[in-house]
């Protein structure tokens, strides 16, 4: 199987659903001639135009509601946001219109566009360019939410999310572009809306999702060494939440842990962990345990920026105590 | 219908007069404790800004309104009686009662939403623009806005946008002088508006909404422009006739300045150059406007007589049919609370 | 004692602040000659003069960022924004700005300013007028949260908000500005940060705050008729959480349930009840649960709008079964 | 210090050679791997528009900066020392690590922040410009920032609010021609921006960024105007001589037009001037930038040997002091985890 990374898969897959599909537009800053902040979408404008690599000026909240109304009429865009971060100039347009347009209107119209952005720490970009704000769109009702943490996730959640007939908000991680696997893209995805087990194991389960799957496995293998063996959960996408999966396993084993590199207060490790405790209530022989980012911004020092989200190591260590 | 109709004034007057009417039935219907709520902005005194935009639109044409915008669906060709129930938040509105009054639509029109957020509605114009322009729609996509609008920054992000793509957009600012109680001279210091718009490098116009002729001319050569790669900026001078919304007694404007503010009345204007050319009777007229009146009278007992949508329409068309489904709290509650049996 | 409304009570204590600190200037549309749209801040203008009631042209993310300016500069403003609904569009200006400047800038000036806004259902002012967003403030590390039930809390926590160093969004009700109570407004106010308990009893703990207290108490009463006593924390404000009072009364009782009018997923509900179930995990009995607002917009629909939100019989119905 | 300086120009000299030595030296930081991330964006070729600006400046003004805004801060007076190390994340640095290139900020010298948000920072003078008034300050509030942020919305509620309340407020916008990879041209229709600020009723003016004392000319009648409650827009234009940030090679502009646009040059042409003019000797200068050079040397040694914040420090001044601190993730869990003991 060919080696591939995450930014290729991504771009792979935008590629291939703009030949498939030519109601695709890409529309965002530095989406054309300059390929894509992170390459991303690196010389898709020399296949597919300048029509349907459109660049636009620095205006986030009339990039997205553009993006809108251009879904409403016709095309299929895709609109980037550089950094998640700039959602807070943009919220009003995602969450009052993409959001709420089809149940406002009673059913008439949908509006199938696709966010694609990236989030998470990593790159001492600092307080304004590192953050997690997913737990935002979660709690948006109308909002579809995906969040790849694997290459071939990254190019098939991609073209899922490029079929639904609803706005998905696409978060990418700012620190997996460079990972590279051996995929075979050929082989039949999981279905949208459904989660991954990436590991078995009898004593913890984790549920997690994007980059902090990584640092669950990477942790889970520490584990073993240990002799506990954990199951790991990477949810794929928060909405639709695929509930069932993290049950069964729960159920099974008694013991979770939930992981997520955003803030932790009101968070989605809060949503997972309340859900857990709620359904999962009889079955639980230990309290679900937040691995999540700290209650604070992250820095661009590197040190506290590693320091305010977790790790493999900080996963491991607090997986040991909840199984001991 | 008993109106000669020989001339195209006489089609701008019915327009005009029937949203007149349609609203003045809104306030009624607010007064009769039946609409859904008292967010209801009445466009009487606009209403050569609705007609005469509408006049010049072809059917492929879309837009989005504001919160202010009975009138200018009515003129694209609504059925009244649909609008009606969906003010009154009842089922057989146009969105099924989940919308109401500040965020009605209908695609069938080429209405791509009337919006609560000031400034919301506009940049979906610019995409508009861009599938028109993509799909080969030949299509123009109007936003239709308030004087209020014109101070929040997204309008200019779009208007700059639709210049660069030279897109098929017009930008129209229904300028009523006021947004709620604030005076356009005490929202920006220079109500020139038209200079924004060129600066940023589309076409500007500002017309004066009495001659509901005048703005049909306006947006007709904006619109003509526009189909052909121009965007536009048009801001029809009009005043607002009563307040805000349906609590607002507008106590921060002297009686003395609504009087004369309800003389530019475009409704009043188009009867009497009708009467006075000759083109029209004052009977004729009458007529129209009794046949009117009955039409909207209509559109009260249709929606006092619709329904109310049912409850569980609560979870649909939050997605599309056939994708996964909010859960009811109650659904999730019920299974937590059931678990003994496991 | 007096009686006065939630509105009146407010307006008071903008009134009494302003006379005190003269740094306090009130900024937003329709502040000044309008008097607020729900009439909060009415006739102030007349006391304190327009360079201290200053109306805006509608420009929310511009209001906000300008309020974290003058914050910055010497004054201490009240920034209002009409609806809660709003602040998609100043997230930016809000969570990027305001709430991280005294960490990015380590240590060397606050942003001491006040976001005054009002959520919630109960007008049939439809999707885009009627939500309730604390859990995306909640979940932004450096900013305050303050929602008061009463009419004694309008008054004291925005006096309090009025003095605290970091930016705090204050959250009305728009339901409540017409409710009245009989109150002493010079008794001692508790604490910021402090929790209220509004009720006692042994059998089950519900925590709320804002309209859902009043609906809390309400269900409490029935209850009560059928033998059963609730006790009923009124959070008053979000950030800071006062989680010592909830433990207390959730380790003695035993049964919990969080009460939002937040949209339920991944909402401040769910901050709640992860909180008390990872911390009080040996003495719950059942499952905490969640009675929050469904996952779906608000409708105008008066039927569909009140049908989404919690109620007070709803509350009642669910801890009767809870506590069966 | 060497320099006879018997001329302002060469004090604007030695503020941009000053400029021009750190921010070389904020590359070498960068290469020796001692910077925290690459989001490095310098100032080079840009030394005009923060020299001559900052030059007519007050010690009570205030200003913000964009992402690009090392520059300005030199000229306004900081500390190059610190600076190095805050770009290093740092304990000794301005922010003390937390902040960095794009977040650094001294209110001792009124700098309200620079911003990673394009055009984040600008309503700040907004409100600074309302301090001023109501506080009696009499300090003007100048917006730094990008070409690129004239396409934010934000810019025209800023300038909105600025011209209706008569602020003193500046716009200052560092046009150098792209915003990352896009040229100004390819992100607007109409890049003549001075008009933009007229239409809403500031006053506006473009200057040529070659000679920094025509800058500081401009600057002057506009900073004047503000204080006295006229508030303003300058657009400073300069070439953007390197990439965007420390990994961009610019591959979207032509090796052709780099070299030209290099030729505008702000610090050779005041050197060049003033030799010209025969204030300052060539070799006066060269003593002049070999100890600058040295300064500037001294800032790299200060960062690498400073300290990494200590970890502790992550949970300082997310709140003032003494208010409710966030309990760290850790301690919550060891709670949690050591419930046995109940
Ligand atoms: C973003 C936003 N800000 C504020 C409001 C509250 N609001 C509703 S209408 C209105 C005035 C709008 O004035 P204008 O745009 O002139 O429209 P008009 O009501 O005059 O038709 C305001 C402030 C809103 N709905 N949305
Ligand atoms: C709101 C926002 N959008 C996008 C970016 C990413 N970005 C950083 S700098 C930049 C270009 C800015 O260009 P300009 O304003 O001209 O400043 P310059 O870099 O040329 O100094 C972009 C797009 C950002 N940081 N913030
Ligand atoms: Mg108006
Ligand atoms: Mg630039």
């Amino acid at each position: 199987m060919p080696a591939m990374t995450y930014r290729d898969a991504l771009r792979q897959a935008l590629d291939d659903a703009m030949t498939e599909d030519k109601s695709i537009v890409v529309i965002g800053e530095e989406v054309g001639r300059y390929g894509g902040a992170y390459g991303v979408t690196k010389d898709l404008i020399k296949v597919h135009g300048p029509e349907r690599l459109i660049d636009t000026p620095i205006s986030e909240p009339a990039i997205i509601g553009a993006a809108v109304g251009a879904a409403m009429t016709g095309l299929r865009p895709v609109a980037e946001l550089m950094y998640i971060d700039f959602l807070g100039m943009t919220m009003d347009q995602l969450a009052n219109q993409a959001a709420k347009i089809r149940y406002m209107f009673g059913g008439q119209i949908g509006v199938p566009m696709v966010l694609r952005t990236q989030g998470g720490t990593g790159r001492s970009a600092g307080a304004q360019h590192s953050q997690s704000l997913e737990a935002w769109i979660m709690h948006t009702p109308g909002l579809r939410l995906a969040m790849p943490a694997t290459v071939a996730d990254a190019y098939h959640l991609l073209r899922q999310s490029l079929t639904k007939p609803d706005p998905v908000v696409f978060i990418e991680h700012k620190a997996l572009y460079t990972r590279k696997e051996e995929v075979d893209l050929s082989a039949d995805p999981l279905p949208w809306g459904k989660a991954a087990v990436r590991r078995h194991g009898d004593d913890l389960v984790i549920v997690t999702y994007s980059r902090q799957v990584l640092y669950a496995l990477e942790a889970a293998e520490a584990l073993a060494r240990n002799g506990i063996e954990a199951t790991v959960i990477d949810l794929r996408t928060l909405n639709p939440l695929d509930f069932d999966t993290i049950r069964t396993h729960v159920e099974r084993v008694g013991k979770a842990m939930v992981v997520s590199e955003g803030v932790m207060t009101s968070g989605v490790a809060a949503e997972l962990c309340a859900r857990i405790s709620e359904e999962c209530f009889d079955f639980l022989e230990q309290p679900v345990i937040r691995v999540a980012g700290e209650d604070i911004p992250i820095s661009v020092s590197q040190e506290l920026e590693s320091g305010s989200v977790p790790s493999a190591r900080i996963i491991a260590e607090v997986a040991e105590r909840l199984t001991a | 219908m008993t109106l000669t109709a020989n001339s195209h004034l006489a089609e701008l007057y019915r327009t005009m007069r029937r949203i007149r009417t349609f609203e003045e039935r809104v306030g009624e219907l607010f007064v009769r404790g039946q609409s859904a709520g008292s967010m209801l902005h009445l466009s009487i005194g606009e209403e050569s800004s609705a007609a005469g935009v509408c006049d010049v639109m072809k059917p492929q044409d879309t837009f989005t309104t504001h919160h202010r915008g009975h009138g200018i669906f009515l003129a694209r060709g609504a059925d009244p009686k649909r609008m009606m129930a969906e003010i009154g938040g009842k089922e057989t509105g146009y969105c099924h009662g989940k919308g109401g009054s500040m965020h009605i639509a209908d695609m069938a029109l080429g209405h791509l939403g009337a919006n609560a957020i000031v400034g919301g509605g506009i940049p979906a114009v610019v995409g508009a623009g861009l599938s028109s322009k993509y799909l080969k729609q030949d299509a123009v996509s109007i936003a239709f806005f308030g004087d209020g609008a014109m101070q929040q920054g997204i309008l200019y992000e779009s208007m700059n946008m639709a210049a660069l793509w030279s897109l098929p957009v017009l930008f129209v600012c229904v300028n009523n002088q006021y947004g709620m109680g604030t005076r356009i001279d005490q929202a920006t210091r220079n109500t020139a508006f038209d200079e924004r718009a060129r600066a940023f490098g589309l076409n500007g116009a500002v017309v004066n909404g009495l001659d509901v002729e005048d703005v049909r001319d306006a947006a007709r050569w904006l619109i003509d422009e526009a189909r052909a790669g121009k965007p536009g900026f048009l801001s029809v001078e009009v005043y607002r006739f009563f307040g805000h919304a349906r609590m607002d007694k507008s106590p921060y404007r002297a009686e003395a300045e609504e009087l004369e503010g309800r003389k530019k009345d475009p409704v009043l204007f188009a009867r009497a150059k009708l009467l006075d050319s000759g083109l029209e009777s004052e009977a004729a007229l009458d007529a129209l406007d009794r046949e009117i009146a009955a039409e909207m009278d209509a559109t009260i007992d249709f929606a006092v007589e619709s329904r109310a949508p049912a409850l569980s329409s609560m979870f649909r068309d939050v997605y599309a049919v056939g994708e996964p489904e909010p859960e009811p709290v109650r659904a999730r509650i019920d299974r937590v609370l059931a678990r003994e049996d496991v």
